[in-house]
């Protein structure tokens, strides 16, 4: 019986955080409260893994945990959910952001009780997202995700705040209208083989949806879900975004929400107009590609940190995308370790960012320097980060670069391999930025004597990071587990390709 | 023989010990922990090289492959990264290269190093880096060898950086990671070019050669060449990375920036020749693959890096940047033997005289740059010109590096006389232009490292503010040891355990090639004895005659100002500038406009509203009619 | 017939009230009035057969019937909502009683005209519920805009019920008869039933504020009493619309091939003008006005997917948007009873000082804009799934531009209430009771109707027996 | 039923009545002449309403009665809007269209 209900847990806990968090008076109960909702989501996270590995060995479902509610029965809307290994992880993936951004804004000083209210409702979203069978829901939690941004950028960000927080939604909320078009398209086809129209990603999955809608309906779809992955030319709300954000907000919105839309162009995009992916494949591999290099050179000039950390989210998603669009499995491994990868290390990035701007009050890298002899902690976990975001050995994105090349070069074609070279030798150019920075600001004299008094770092920050450093090298060094994990989901994803 | 695993783990565990409780452990047990677990893994090493040379032994005439590994990441369902130790010569022999090296660095680095503030943190780099280099040595597939070619990259990168406030090291670091970074590009290219046309990354299967992977080289070609020799190639490009081959090699100099010892250990000794045992381990396939075409690109690389190297030697003024060129142009040395090596039997002689120089230069190189540390330590300067009539301040080190110098020149019976004899002779059987290359850079070797030798310990004596004294027994040890092994080295007769095929074979002193490299070398010797012995203006009028040429080695032919336009005025301020300014200018402006131009849209028709009821009238009126219009002329017919 | 019989009751009642209430007492009538039409709205709600009277002039069905309830709610909210705003402003002219009487004949005429079974019938209606407005648009009689609005409205709507009369006229002459369900059978598209058509609609299209027939309502809005705009934008559109669609779908369906297009166009239309024009609006009831247009052109997407889930589709968002507008009216009416203050601009920093309020106007504007899970997004999805059961993928796309586009304005006011600071922020002020009720059942009924579906599928049921 | 005069003529004459108000409507300056154009075009309705009748269907009487409430109402249209005007002119003086555009954009 609970194991049934165990993902609309994934609902019901946050929500009545919120509902709790309604009541809270100060920082002190609402952090309290918002810290223990996000425990009990690691919690439901973890656990989920093990009953879901233990579920998976008896039950081959494409789709375990399933639970369906009809709820709109003349459009036959359903609240249906159910998880595989790729939205375990993400799933788990989301968890462990979250708690680790209520400990970054431990000390939300202005209105707390409101953030971490939009902080909780947005992972409702996202958590929502990762668990929908049904489009309609799927849309529904896509959107509960994306509009507290607006808040969470607009009241408590800093810099150009309100325009950023305008252009992103905008953008975003676009991307959603069109996507909304992709939707009704793919169900007013899903009953192409005769049946009923339906929502049911697993039912449209079975359907062989003319080829024609396919070809039309795929960038649809396909560009609703990238823009938030960041698809050049579409990333540009991510750069200001990003920038006038608070910490924890570029870390949710960098480590999770972007992941939507990969996650979103895979599960509906390619798993459900398959025909139209081959057909279109070969035009967004360029421009995902071309964004993959694109961004990281536009990262070496950059002189904000976050500017600099967002354009290499537009690189590290563009190989999300690009890899995707491979079509086979390691390559879609591949992309899946990255997402959860990127998520961490950009998370990771994020706080560390927002703990130098909380002690030098300044973003700009040419204005610091020599942190390292300053701040020790946090400038040595920078380094790793960085390390650990140029695709090194031991941490996780070098295990989900070498999947997605590897799958990359499966198509032995001469389109696809210049592509693949064009994607592979962006580690270069991500090599010279994150030396550059670290090489400005954290090594080097100490450019201000102002800096020589920093506070080291804060037990609750210390947690933050930690949290989210140790996925980072475990999946590094033991990745067997999760990619297995993953492996075993993708089949139903190649019938369509095939 | 699974306890080959304990070798790399021990300084593994080091380095987690020291890095996560750096804050709490005193420096001195920082650096005896350091010591005690190079000297455990140092005993394993020599043990299992005696189990694997004389226990084992050879089954049926052959050398056996031993591999342990296990399955670290599976790519699909024929190609995967395993984790696994694979115990060959060649592996053997590098263990033992690696622990003796790193254990004799670890010792000297404790005086060397003595009240520096990050000493913990040092020796934690140190044991990283050995730790990496064993896993590189002991890799059983292409993709393992990568990942461990990477972390030997960062700790060389984080030791380069180790005086981290000092802006120069920091840069020197950085341009050494990204210079192999980009080699290893190619490297990984290759890899992937490998995995997909063979199916495995295994070196088994790949050197076997009668397998599937070198004898199928023919099924696929890309504008000429079969697709393998291309990844070969690249892969090459990636050892050139490691090895500082010609025009890879900038980095090398610069990383001299790092504290002496690291230099000794890494950029002398261990990761250096990372890129020509990387060439050995796939020599099979060099070898055999398209008749060795790749393999003949090898030699020529290399033999030109040796050249171009000595050259510039001759000309740097600052002893460790000699020392780095020199290393430079032995690492030429082996790749010109690898290049110029056969496979079965006595055709072999190039593949394992590289090795054996690569382990002979190791410990005589090693010793040179421990003892320019020592002299660096007395009297704080790398330049020749503070140096000068040290011979009676410090007798250790100058008799150390007497012997080192005599044995990379080549002296019998020294060392290095036998191993740059054996790839003379192999040079010489395969390709004469090569060998004269060879030799005459034997000449130059023996000149500027005489140059330096009588540069620091005899001619006038620098003004020293105080009076230079011998190095500690914690340095000076090291390089007695060193020494030992740099003159017995030489004997051991390698080609007994090391050859292309596993077989071995006898060689025989080939003595009039031998008689010529010691009289080339004893020029060189001479020659700097006439220049440098007692200062006098030989030496200029000498350089004056070169002319430009002199300038333009001692500038390094400008490679570096090469490379900083490429970086700085291509790749800097040409691709990266114009991408942000494209970005900000043109796509954020598209979706900025597209905002801006629906606002401008809504100010231009608010007319419409003018707030005059007969306007709103006429366009009900009009509206209606014109729908009439529509409606009855259009879309009824 | 019950519900319009104990409507004309209640205003005889109030006649007779406002006689003999002494002056000093006249609050009592507030009361008094909201307590029987709250009775009314109630009873509303049981059950009634349908049945049909004068000879088909007059007939009611369940949807119908329950379309006339969906109105009751909203006219009862809206009452709650203007109380305070007719005690403390107009019982001192001694006018209460007569706002509460027009209203209720103005909502007397709807009843009529959304049950109207031919044309007269509903001629009287759209008469009888269009004068009453006008008078209560000029009813703050001191204030020359309210006056100009109201002849603005009075004039503009003659010469739209004139020209829908001309229309009818000409619908009569081709059928030769008046009555719907005659009408239906004579129907065939000959260029003078297209003209009268076109006219009738213009007719119509004038009360749901469709562009081109839009104009007067900005206007009317800003100048009129807050009460009467959102009177105007909800119930009296919404009864528009309703009848809209009862004549497309059973008397014009013949001619459905065409005025398919017709609606295809006016619907694009409506959407830019309305979204463009709202996007410059400083005026919270000039900026309400043009989103209304723009809401009324989404509705087309509901009528031109001609079927029952199309006529389910608009009732649906009809209810909703009576709630969502009504919720955004009630606090710009809250706050400029308190404030008279009325532009965005005086908005700003209002959450930290009134952050119920300004919640509430948020979840009115994020329905309206349509963002889950609030009621409004709902409403608009299903509109868009039933445009685009027909196909019209192309003017859906257009629909979500506008959406965006809308987003943009909608978070201009709540960017003005929640970013900013505010250089004085409207001070804290506590709400009556009446007020407070009607906001409660707003924000309950945009929180609630989207989720709570059996709604949708009774409303669903109704639909499938209308025809 | 008028002999010799055939509907066609009739409706011609109601429809030009009908454009005459549209046009009074759009281009008199005098709030009150405005209310008269709206008055013709609702009587060109009522003209069309009865001569329809008669000459078409003679048989009921649906177009006559129909024209009746038309009338009534017309002039209970009238009324109120003469009663705004008056309201107006009390507080502006006048009752030109021009001064009724405060509102606009």
């Amino acid at each position: 019986m609970i194991n049934m209900d165990i993902l609309s847990l994934f609902i019901v806990v946050p929500a009545l955080t919120v509902l709790v968090l309604i009541f809270t008076k100060n920082l002190k109960q609402a952090r309290i409260v918002a810290l223990a909702g996000s425990l009990v989501q690691l919690g439901m996270a973890i656990n989920l893994i093990f009953s879901y590995i233990k579920e998976r060995a008896m039950n081959d479902a494409i789709m375990v945990f399933t639970k369906d509610v009809v709820w709109f029965k003349n459009f036959n809307i359903h609240y249906n959910i159910g998880v595989d290994g790729i939205s375990v992880a993400l799933l788990l993936l989301t968890a462990i952001i979250v708690l680790a951004g209520v400990f970054i804004s431990w000390k939300m000083e202005d209105l707390p009780k409101e953030f971490f209210i939009s902080l909780i409702v947005l992972s409702i979203g996202v958590y929502g997202f990762f668990i929908s069978i049904d489009l309609f829901t799927m849309f529904v939690f896509f959107e509960i995700a994306v509009i507290p941004m607006y808040l969470l950028i607009g009241i408590w960000g800093t810099g150009p705040r309100e325009f950023s927080a305008m252009k992103l939604t905008l953008m975003l909320m676009g991307a959603s209208a069109i996507l909304l078009v992709g939707i009704l398209g793919i169900y007013f086809n899903s009953n192409a083989d005769g049946g009923a129209l339906t929502f049911n990603i697993l039912e449209i999955a079975k359907v062989n949806i003319p080829s024609d809608v396919q070809k039309l309906f795929f960038p649809i779809t396909f560009i609703g879900f990238a823009v938030i992955g960041a698809l050049f030319p579409f990333h540009t709300w991510s750069p200001d975004g990003h920038a006038s954000a608070p910490t924890a907000v570029s870390m949710l919105h960098a480590g999770v929400l972007m992941k939507l839309g990969g996650y979103g162009v895979f599960r509906v995009a390619i798993f459900l107009l398959p025909e139209g992916a081959l057909h279109w494949s070969w035009f967004f591999i360029i421009l995902s590609a071309f964004g993959v290099i694109y961004g990281a050179f536009a990262a070496i000039k950059q002189t904000d940190l976050k500017y600099i950390n967002a354009y290499s989210s537009v690189s590290h998603l563009g190989l999300v995308l690009f890899a995707l669009l491979m079509l086979n499995k390691t390559a879609w491994n591949g992309a899946i370790l990255q997402s959860l990868s990127h998520g961490l290390m950009t998370a990771l990035f994020f706080a560390l960012i927002g703990m130098i701007y909380g002690r030098t009050h300044t973003r700009d890298v040419t204005k610091l320097g020599g942190l390292l002899k300053v701040i020790p902690f946090i400038s040595a976990v920078y380094v790793i980060a960085g390390l650990a975001s140029l695709g090194l050995p031991g941490f996780s994105g070098f295990v989900a670069e070498m999947n997605i090349f590897v799958g990359a070069f499966q198509n032995d074609d001469i389109f696809y391999r210049v592509a693949t070279i064009l994607a592979v030798s962006a580690i270069v150019v991500t090599a010279v930025y994150i030396l550059r920075v670290v090489g400005i600001m954290l090594m080097g004299p100490v450019k201000n004597e102002a800096y020589l008094t920093l506070e080291k770092v804060r037990w609750y920050e210390k947690i933050g990071i930690v949290l989210l450093l140790l996925p980072i090298i475990s999946i590094g060094v033991a990745p067997l587990w999760l990619s297995e994990l993953i492996l075993k989901s993708l089949d139903p994803f190649l019938r369509g390709v095939l | 023989m699974n306890y080959i695993i304990l070798i790399p783990i021990v300084p593994l565990a080091v380095f987690l010990i020291l890095g996560l409780f750096y804050k709490k452990i005193k420096p001195a047990i920082s650096g005896y922990t350091g010591v005690m677990g190079l000297f455990i893994s140092t005993c394993l090493a020599f043990y299992t090289a005696y189990n694997y040379f004389f226990v084992i032994g050879k089954t049926e005439g052959v050398y056996q492959t031993f591999v342990a590994k296990t399955v670290w990441m599976n790519f699909t369902d024929s190609l995967r990264i395993d984790m696994g130790i694979l115990a060959d010569p060649i592996s053997v022999m590098m263990l033992i290269v690696v622990s003796v090296i790193s254990l004799m660095v670890h010792i000297y680095s404790r005086g060397y190093m003595k009240g520096d503030p990050g000493y913990t943190k040092y020796f934690a780099f140190l044991s990283l880096f050995t730790f990496s280099m064993y896993g590189l040595v002991l890799a059983t597939n292409l993709f393992q060898i990568y990942i461990f070619w990477e972390l030997v990259g960062v700790s060389s990168y984080l030791l380069i950086g180790y005086y981290y406030t000092k802006e120069s090291a920091v840069a020197a670091a950085k341009k050494a990671f990204i210079v192999t970074r980009f080699a290893d590009l190619g490297f990984l290219i290759g890899i992937l070019l490998i995995g997909y046309y063979t199916g495995t990354y295994d070196f088994e299967i790949l050197n076997n050669p009668e397998g599937a992977a070198i004898l199928s080289w023919a099924s696929t070609s890309f504008m000429g060449l079969s697709i393998l020799t291309w990844a070969l190639l690249l892969i090459f490009i990636g050892g050139a990375g490691k090895s500082a081959m010609f025009p890879l090699h900038i980095w090398l100099p610069d990383a001299m920036e790092g504290p002496t010892p690291v230099s000794a250990l890494i950029h002398a000794a261990t990761m250096v020749v990372a890129g020509v045992y990387l060439v050995a381990r796939l020599f099979p396939m060099y070898y055999f693959v398209e008749d060795g075409f790749a393999l003949n690109i090898v030699a020529f690389v290399g033999g030109f890096t040796a050249l171009f190297a000595a050259v510039i030697a001759i000309t740097q003024t600052d002893i460790k940047r000699v020392l780095a060129f020199s290393t430079m142009s032995q690492l030429g040395y082996m790749m010109l033997a690898l290049g110029v090596s056969g496979y079965e039997g006595h055709e072999g002689l190039g593949y394992m005289a590289s090795m054996f120089h690569l382990f002979t230069h190791a410990m005589f190189k090693a010793l040179l740059f421990l003892c320019a540390g020592s002299v660096i330590h007395a009297i704080h300067s790398n330049f020749l010109k503070d140096m000068g009539g040290l011979r009676k301040y410090m007798p250790i080190t100058n008799i150390t590096f007497l012997i080192a110098a005599l044995a990379i020149a080549g002296v019998p019976p020294l060392a290095g006389f036998w191993s740059k004899d054996e790839i003379l002779v192999a040079a010489f059987e395969h390709n004469k232009f090569l060998y004269v290359i060879g030799l005459f850079v034997a000449g130059l070797t023996a000149f500027y490292i005489f140059r330096i030798y009588f540069g620091i310990f005899w001619g006038k004596e620098g003004s020293y503010k105080h009076k230079p004294h011998e190095s500690p027994w914690s340095m000076t040890a090291p390089l007695l040891i060193l020494a030992f092994l740099s003159i017995v080295g030489g004997l051991i007769p390698f080609s007994r355990f090391i050859s292309a095929d596993k077989i071995g074979f006898e060689t025989h002193t080939n003595y009039p090639l031998a008689a010529i490299a010691v009289f080339v070398g004893l020029i060189g010797i001479g020659l700097s004895w006439m220049f440098y012995k007692k200062e006098n203006e030989l030496a200029n009028r000498f350089s004056l005659g070169f002319g430009t040429f002199y300038t333009w080695a001692y500038n390094k032919f400008y490679f570096d100002e090469l490379y900083l336009f490429v970086a700085k005025k291509i790749m800097f301020n040409g691709i990266a500038r114009s991408a942000a300014r494209f970005d900000k200018k043109y796509v954020d402006g598209t979706m900025v406009g597209i905002g801006n131009q629906t606002v401008k849209t809504s100010e231009k028709i608010k007319g419409m509203q003018s707030g005059k009821v007969q306007d709103y009238a006429f366009a009900f009126i009009a509206g209606a009619v014109i729908l009439a219009i529509i409606c009855i002329y259009i879309w009824t017919n | 017939m019950r519900q319009e019989i104990a409507l004309l009751a209640i205003i005889m009642l109030l006649v007779i009230a406002e006689i003999f209430i002494p002056k000093d007492r006249k609050v009592s009538i507030i009361h008094l009035t909201i307590f029987l039409f709250g009775i009314h709205t109630i009873v509303g709600f049981f059950h009634m057969d349908e049945n049909n009277l004068f000879g088909g002039m007059f007939r009611t069905n369940h949807l119908i019937h329950f379309f006339k309830n969906i109105l009751n709610i909203g006219v009862l909210i809206l009452l709650l909502q203007s109380a305070d705003w007719i005690q403390e402003k107009i019982l001192n002219q001694n006018k209460g009683s007569e706002f509460f009487i027009l209203m209720f004949s103005s909502l007397l005429g709807i009843y009529f005209m959304i049950s109207a079974g031919d044309f007269l019938m509903f001629y009287l209606g759209l008469e009888l519920s269009t004068l009453p407005v006008a008078a209560l648009a000029a009813y703050e009689t001191m204030k020359r805009i309210s006056s100009e609005s109201g002849i603005k409205l009075i004039l503009s709507s003659a010469l739209a019920s004139g020209v829908s009369l001309f229309g009818i006229s000409m619908l009569y002459a081709t059928t030769g008869s008046i009555y719907f369900n005659e009408i239906v059978q004579m129907i065939s598209s000959t260029n003078l039933t297209l003209l009268g058509m076109v006219l009738l609609f213009a007719g119509i299209s004038f009360k749901i504020s469709l562009v081109p027939f839009h104009f007067w309502t900005a206007d009317v809005y800003e100048g009129a009493p807050i009460s009467i705009a959102s009177y105007l934008s909800v119930i009296s559109k919404g009864a528009a619309v309703f009848i809209l669609m009862i004549l497309l779908f059973t008397v014009l369906r013949p001619l459905a091939h065409i005025w398919e297009n017709m609606i295809y166009m006016i619907a694009i239309a409506t959407m830019f003008i309305g979204n463009l024009f709202a996007l410059r609006q400083q005026n919270m009831k000039r900026f309400l006005a043009f989103s209304s247009i723009a809401q009324a052109g989404f509705i087309l997407l509901g009528l031109i997917g001609q079927s029952t889930t199309g006529t389910a589709t608009v009732v649906y968002f009809v209810l909703i948007y009576i709630f969502s507008n009504l919720a955004a009216f009630g606090v710009v009416q809250a706050i400029s009873l308190q404030t008279g203050k009325e532009n965005i601009k005086d908005y700003e920093g209002l959450y930290r000082t009134n952050p119920n309020l300004s919640l509430v106007l948020m979840l009115a504007l994020f329905s309206l804009a349509g963002i889950p899970p609030v009621a409004g997004f709902f409403g608009k999805f299903f509109l868009f799934t039933a445009a685009a059961s027909k196909g019209f993928f192309l003017l859906v796309f257009l629909a979500v531009v506008n959406v965006t586009i809308s987003l943009y304005y909608y978070l201009l006011v709540i960017r003005a209430m929640f970013l900013r600071k505010g250089d004085n922020p409207i001070p804290f002020f506590k709400n009556k009771i009446y007020m407070r009720i009607g906001l409660v059942i707003t924000v309950l009924g945009i929180l609630l109707l989207g989720i709570y579906s059996p709604l949708y599928d009774y409303i669903y049921e109704l639909s499938s027996t209308f025809n | 039923m008028i002999t010799g005069i055939s509907i066609y003529e009739i409706l011609t004459v109601t429809s030009i009545l009908f454009f005459i108000g549209v046009y009074g409507f759009i281009t008199r300056t005098n709030l009150i002449s405005i209310l008269i154009s709206v008055e013709l075009i609702l009587n060109a309705a009522v003209v069309n309403f009865v001569i329809i009748n008669k000459y078409l269907f003679p048989e009921v009487l649906q177009g006559v009665y129909f024209s009746i409430f038309i009338i009534a109402v017309a002039a209970a249209e009238t009324a109120l809007a003469v009663s705004i005007i008056i309201n107006l002119y009390r507080q502006i003086s006048s009752v030109e269209v021009k001064d009724i555009e405060t509102m606009k954009y």
